[in-house]
């Protein structure tokens, strides 16, 4: 692995550079909002840094900042509220790449409801979809419920999973309402069973509705290891500014190109469309946004319960040092 | 005369050994026992009466040869058979009462006519008061007298007993022998009794088949002409039954002595 | 042979009859004196019941001084690592903060609702997928046991069907059945089936020929075959299985609310899960435990009821 | 007693040694002709040999048969129903995709690379798993059910871990043994364990007493006792749990799987889950599947070599 | 003379019913057996005569009293000890060699010589050829043979033996009765012998028991003085014999009946 090296930059050549041997977990390589990783890796581009990368896929979606506070794994790749609850906690990890400057989320509202549910308000009182009790999706509904002035306890919320359960629930009327991701966006949006409530998919939208950014997937590492393998880190984090440009200059259909075969089903189309719904979250140079990460820590300290009278030092939780010297 | 009321014919049993051969417990064995005949079968240890009475019993299949039971030949469990086997067939979760019950409920019977039924059996077999014992409760004797009263409550019109008396004490052995005697008496039951005992064979039997050792088969058939009613206890000493024993005998111990110096000195096929 | 020789060979007569010791004369063993006999019995009796009364006590007090033990050995050792720093409490929890965390469910209630709620919730649909899989399971066993070209037929399928992972099955389900308790219940029914249905088509494989034989000769029908000697004979295979299952339901209920619930044991441990919280996990561990132990309590009183045949185990062996 | 009266009473030495049927004298019966009857057996062998085989053989047919029509009709039902829309393939898959979708696999990999090698990595993960699991459970089983104080003792302590989720324990594993092979045979060891523990312990407890009693007053020590009566006793009872255990240790190495992967069969599933790819799932499943099937067959040979002393069940039943 | 071989002092066994209550088994039995002796005991079925051979094997435990093995108090299984089940404790799982030659492997003699030995008992009880044979696989009275080889391989100083020939012919039956006297003399083991049968009791012992029925006490101890070495094909005609037989049966036919009657008629406690 490559040592302390506070020299390393952006112009290091690839000659001088030592091969290394990393291992990233990502919280479902083949969802599109983790869609940089695999990207990357198609591109190339972490051979280029001489990055001998293994993507280690989990698919339960959570658990990989665990791992990575375990040290099983050297980084993560996940939300960036992670990074944020764990300070809380006294667990230090940071993140040193945001891909995204939106949740790639949406509050999705079932076509039959559609009539009497036209905003963040009228979700007071209804069943609403999150994948589990507590995890990201619940905290965002959350926020919006907030965000409308009602309190977390003013609506019902019913864990659903994601995917096929999610549109499942949405049809059977089980939930009137749910907040969800792509694909499953577009192919409710395709069936004609839900239609989008609030938008989570681009940073405009996002701004309205959370009333500021709201960095959601990234890079994050223990801040210890940070600081010891910042030639590492650095050359990580080129790889995803690399790989961040690559996707501004290219259609979601090109990028769809690139991408395993097994990732594109059951049809092309409804992967590029998808893909085409929330291209705009991605970022092009891993920046943290500058408000972002006190938005994140609001929303945890007023609407998630168990965040409520804890503090985070968010300066511990991510570096834009990388991002900076990064080409 | 109507037709034999069992018919043995030809009848061969194989099994298979654990060596991937074959091994002849019967060979070519025929045999008839009239309908209401006591018929005893005696034979060296080993030489196949308990296969006899499972192809009876249609619980084994010939390998060769025809079973019929009442002119008809044995597919499954012919109707009305009875049976004492050799070793303890008593269902152990059921009490001394609901073992010797099973019988008549299964064919029908209330539960509470079958159990007063029973309680007659047991007694008669000298169980009173044993009712609600298990059998592992019970000693060796009393659970063998326990399967006497489940196959003889049925009032079977063939009755197959396995060496039925042999755990019983020398009297109590009497008794039941006696007993047995006159319930056969009174139904017209065939009945097809296995013993190690020549005595306890002719002092009941009508007829008694001797088998050959090895591959069993018949050797030779003996009618026994004492008169009925008998006690057992005392018919033993006419001289008809000493002439008798002593006719069979000398048939027998040359097959005891084959089968027991073949099986000490010989592999068996 | 000299040992022999040394014996006292007394005339035949002389010895029989007059036993050589006391009080016990031959009078005893006939009909004659069997009141007194009767209440003298009784009196050994009560003796000999409070006897074994007094041993199973302290037995049973032993056995709960070692539980104790146990458990203070296992939480102690555990505590103290984790506040010696030896393992980091944050991944592997801390008793206190476990019991702690229960103490707040209890009297605050569960960010779901208040506990028992959450425990009632995960326990209906634990029970109706037992009933359902162990049903389903004893059926199909006894079923496939009796009828040999059936159980080859069809055990490819079983068998290869076990091996598909409840979880995979789970969201299946969930879409299937929507949220309601049965899809729960059906993940529950898919882990409990398989252990109840080898066990009982085994248990029904084992049973004593002769038994089988001798029933058929009594006149047993099929049914009566299989209802009075099938399973009461497969009963302890059977028993056997329950005791593991029901503990398998609750799993299989847990795994269910993965995919969609509103309440329940299992959200509750997912929750804590994605708030760090481990020793929430742990509490919420602890109340499945103790939820399956009460269940295994009911399950051994009716192995008791229906084995009660059986040769207790405590006393020793009696060859006879 | 006038059937009895009608029986033929001829004296005594004329009908005996006589017997009324042909071919077979007295002779035979004596030792005598030896020789010539050994030749007649092994004619007889051959013969009932061949006979036996031609039988077996028709019945694997049977069975065959039976087996294909089972499965046409099951995939035949689920692909038209799927085609006249009663049910919608998007969530229920189709037949038809699965194998297509296995196809691509065969041909041309998965996103994970070679099937063959995910079929591997999870084979790897479910052996060891299953090893170890099948190894402790027989072990505890074995002791716990030696030793009645400890099984007393320990008892409710592993009928309460066994209530506890797997899915949960899997994220324990992953954090604990990290991403490596371990972790997930952890996973499956804690499916294995307790369902060749509890089956082992009730075969223990099982043993006939009796046998116990023979070979204690034989000479037997305890670990005689143990390795010659009663595990030989006990092993229909760890057979019974091995069958379905290798199942579980599947069901575990895929739910290890979930918490993070490099490559696996669970991997495929959830990377098919993802992208609503539900013949994926189902194609996922069968491969695991056959997986089961094979190491079933290995099972049941092994089973066939240890429980040889068992009267066959194919021929009727000997009540002797 | 040293003290006896065994020895039970006011031995009372009881056991529980399924209602609850407690059935007394043995109640203050009191005897001895000598070094080398050979002890005969005979009683009505049912009178507690396996339970004493259990009570001295220490498989059971007594309720009261004393039961001394070479003047130790048992606790567990005494050494030295061999015993011939009543029922079938041969193991399933092993072929008819493996049983045999289980006692001497379980004393430590390597696998070829526990073979060795366990071939020559096999031909002995004339099972020669059956080697590889399950016990499913052989007749009663052979499965029989086989629990008895398993017993005297081990040479046993104290050898119970319960009923270890009532499933064998008559002739089997002798020639075995014989095998074992020979066998014994050749030892110096003290012999408990349960039967039923009388006539073989006195053609064995040195001294018949005759139990009382009911809860089993000693009703009466009778030494057999005919001269050793027997044979006990022919000993049943001497007329010392059978002066000593009708002084025992007298005794026990009372026992008998008393035990019958009471069966019959009477609820047991
Ligand atoms: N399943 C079997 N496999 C192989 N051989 C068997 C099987 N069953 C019985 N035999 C053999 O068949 C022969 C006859 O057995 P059977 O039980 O009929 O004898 P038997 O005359 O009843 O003897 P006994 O008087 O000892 O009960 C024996 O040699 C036995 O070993
Ligand atoms: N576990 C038990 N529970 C209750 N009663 C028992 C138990 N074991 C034996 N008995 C009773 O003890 C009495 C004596 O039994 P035992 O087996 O010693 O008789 P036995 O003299 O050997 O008879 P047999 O000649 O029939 O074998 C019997 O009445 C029996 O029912
Ligand atoms: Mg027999
Ligand atoms: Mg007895």
């Amino acid at each position: 692995g490559g040592t302390a090296n506070n020299a390393s930059g952006a112009s290091s050549s690839s000659s001088s550079m030592q091969p290394v041997d990393l291992k990233i977990m990502v919280g479902g390589l083949n969802k599109q909002i983790y869609l940089p990783n695999m990207l990357a890796k198609q591109l190339g581009y972490f051979d280029q840094e001489k990055i001998n990368v293994t993507l280690v896929d989990e698919g339960s979606g959570q658990g990989t900042e665990l791992e990575v506070v375990a040290g099983n794994v050297d980084a993560g790749s996940g939300a960036y509220s992670h990074p944020v609850e764990l300070n809380a906690l006294g667990k230090k990890i940071e993140t040193i790449c945001q891909f995204g400057i939106a949740p790639g989320e949406a509050e999705m509202v079932a076509t039959s409801k559609s009539s009497s549910i036209k905003s963040a308000a009228d979700l007071k009182g209804k069943n609403l979809g999150v994948t589990d009790i507590g995890s990201g999706t619940h905290t965002l509904t959350l926020a919006l419920l907030g965000k409308a002035g009602y309190s977390g306890s003013e609506a019902h919320y019913v864990a659903v999973g994601a995917g096929n359960t999610f549109i499942a629930a949405i049809k059977n009327g089980t939930i009137d309402a749910g907040m969800t991701t792509e694909p499953t966006i577009t192919r409710l949006l395709q069936s004609g069973d839900a239609k989008v409530l609030i938008d989570l998919r681009t940073p405009q939208s996002t701004r309205a509705a959370l009333g500021g950014d709201y960095p959601f997937i990234g890079i994050f590492a223990k801040n210890d290891w940070v600081n010891s393998h910042k030639d590492v880190a650095q050359r990580l984090v080129n790889v995803y500014v690399k790989t961040l440009k690559w996707i501004k200059a290219h259609s979601a259909a090109e990028i769809a190109d690139k991408m395993p075969a097994d990732y594109l089903v059951p049809s092309k189309d409804l992967y590029v469309a998808a893909l085409q719904n929330q291209l705009s979250i991605f970022g092009t140079d891993c920046r943290m946004p500058s408000a972002g990460p006190q938005t994140v820590l609001s929303i945890e300290q007023n609407y998630v319960s168990s965040f409520k009278g804890k503090n985070a030092n968010l300066s511990e939780t991510y570096t834009n040092q990388f991002a900076n010297s990064a080409s | 005369m109507a037709g034999a009321a069992i018919e043995l014919r030809s009848v061969t049993k194989r099994f298979a050994t654990p060596k991937g051969g074959v091994y002849t417990a019967i060979r070519d064995l025929t045999m008839e026992v009239a309908p209401g005949e006591f018929c005893a079968v005696v034979g060296p240890t080993g030489c196949g009466k308990s296969t006899t009475l499972a192809l009876i019993s249609g619980l084994e299949r010939a390998s060769a040869g025809e079973v019929l039971v009442a002119g008809e030949a044995v597919r499954g469990i012919p109707q009305g058979i009875g049976y004492v086997f050799q070793s303890d067939a008593v269902f152990p979760w059921k009490t001394v009462l609901g073992n010797v019950a099973a019988g008549p409920r299964y064919h029908g019977v209330s539960n509470w006519d079958a159990s007063k039924q029973a309680k007659e059996w047991i007694a008669r077999v000298g169980l009173a008061g044993f009712e609600d014992r298990y059998p592992h409760q019970l000693s060796g004797g009393m659970r063998k007298r326990v399967g006497l009263a489940q196959s003889l409550i049925n009032n079977p019109r063939i009755l197959l007993m396995d060496e039925p008396f042999s755990a019983l004490d020398v009297q109590t052995r009497t008794l039941m022998e006696n007993e047995l005697l006159s319930l056969w008496a009174a139904s017209s039951a065939s009945v097809v009794f296995v013993t190690h005992d020549l005595e306890e064979a002719i002092a009941l039997a009508d007829r008694v088949v001797v088998m050959t050792a090895g591959p069993g088969t018949v050797k030779g058939t003996f009618a026994v002409d004492l008169p009925r009613p008998r006690n057992v206890a005392e018919i033993r000493f006419q001289p008809r039954f000493v002439q008798i024993y002593e006719a069979i005998w000398s048939q027998l111990r040359d097959e005891v002595l084959v089968s027991y110096e073949r099986q000490k000195h010989a592999a068996a096929v | 042979m000299s040992v022999r020789s040394t014996l006292p060979r007394s005339d035949v007569s002389a010895q029989g009859g007059a036993p050589p010791f006391g009080s016990v004369g031959m009078q005893d063993g006939a009909t004659q004196g069997l009141a007194s006999r009767t209440a003298e019995i009784a009196a050994l009796d009560a003796d000999l019941s409070a006897r074994r009364a007094q041993v199973a006590q302290r037995r049973r007090l032993i056995i709960y001084a070692l539980r104790l033990a146990f458990t203070v050995l296992w939480l102690g050792s555990w505590e103290l690592s984790t506040r010696l720093n030896w393992v980091d409490p944050f991944f592997v929890g801390q008793p206190s903060g476990v019991v702690q965390r229960l103490w707040t469910w209890i009297t605050e209630g569960t960010a779901l609702g208040p506990l028992w709620l959450q425990a009632v919730v995960t326990m209906q649909e634990a029970v109706v997928g037992f009933l359902i899989g162990a049903a389903l399971g004893v059926v199909f066993g006894i079923l496939l046991g009796r009828i040999e070209v059936m159980a080859e037929v069809l055990s490819p399928f079983i068998k290869g069907a076990n091996a598909i992972p409840r979880v995979v099955l789970g969201s299946l389900f969930a879409v299937m059945f929507g949220l309601s308790l049965w899809g729960k219940a059906a993940t529950a029914v898919v882990l409990v089936f398989f252990v109840v249905f080898f066990n009982a088509f085994q248990g029904v494989r084992e049973v004593d020929r002769n038994l089988i034989a001798n029933a058929r000769i009594l006149g047993a029908d099929n049914r009566r075959l299989t209802t009075e000697i099938i399973i009461p004979s497969a009963m302890t295979w059977i028993l056997a299985s329950l005791h593991i299952s029901f503990g398998l339901a609750i799993v299989g209920a847990v795994v269910g609310e993965l995919f969609g619930a509103t309440a329940g044991l299992g959200q509750l441990i997912y929750n804590a899960g994605h708030t760090f919280d481990v020793n929430g996990v742990f509490a919420g561990m602890f109340v499945l435990a103790v939820l399956a132990l009460i269940a295994e309590g009911l399950i051994s009183a009716l192995e008791n009821r229906l084995v009660k045949w059986r040769p207790s185990r405590v006393s020793g062996e009696i060859p006879i």
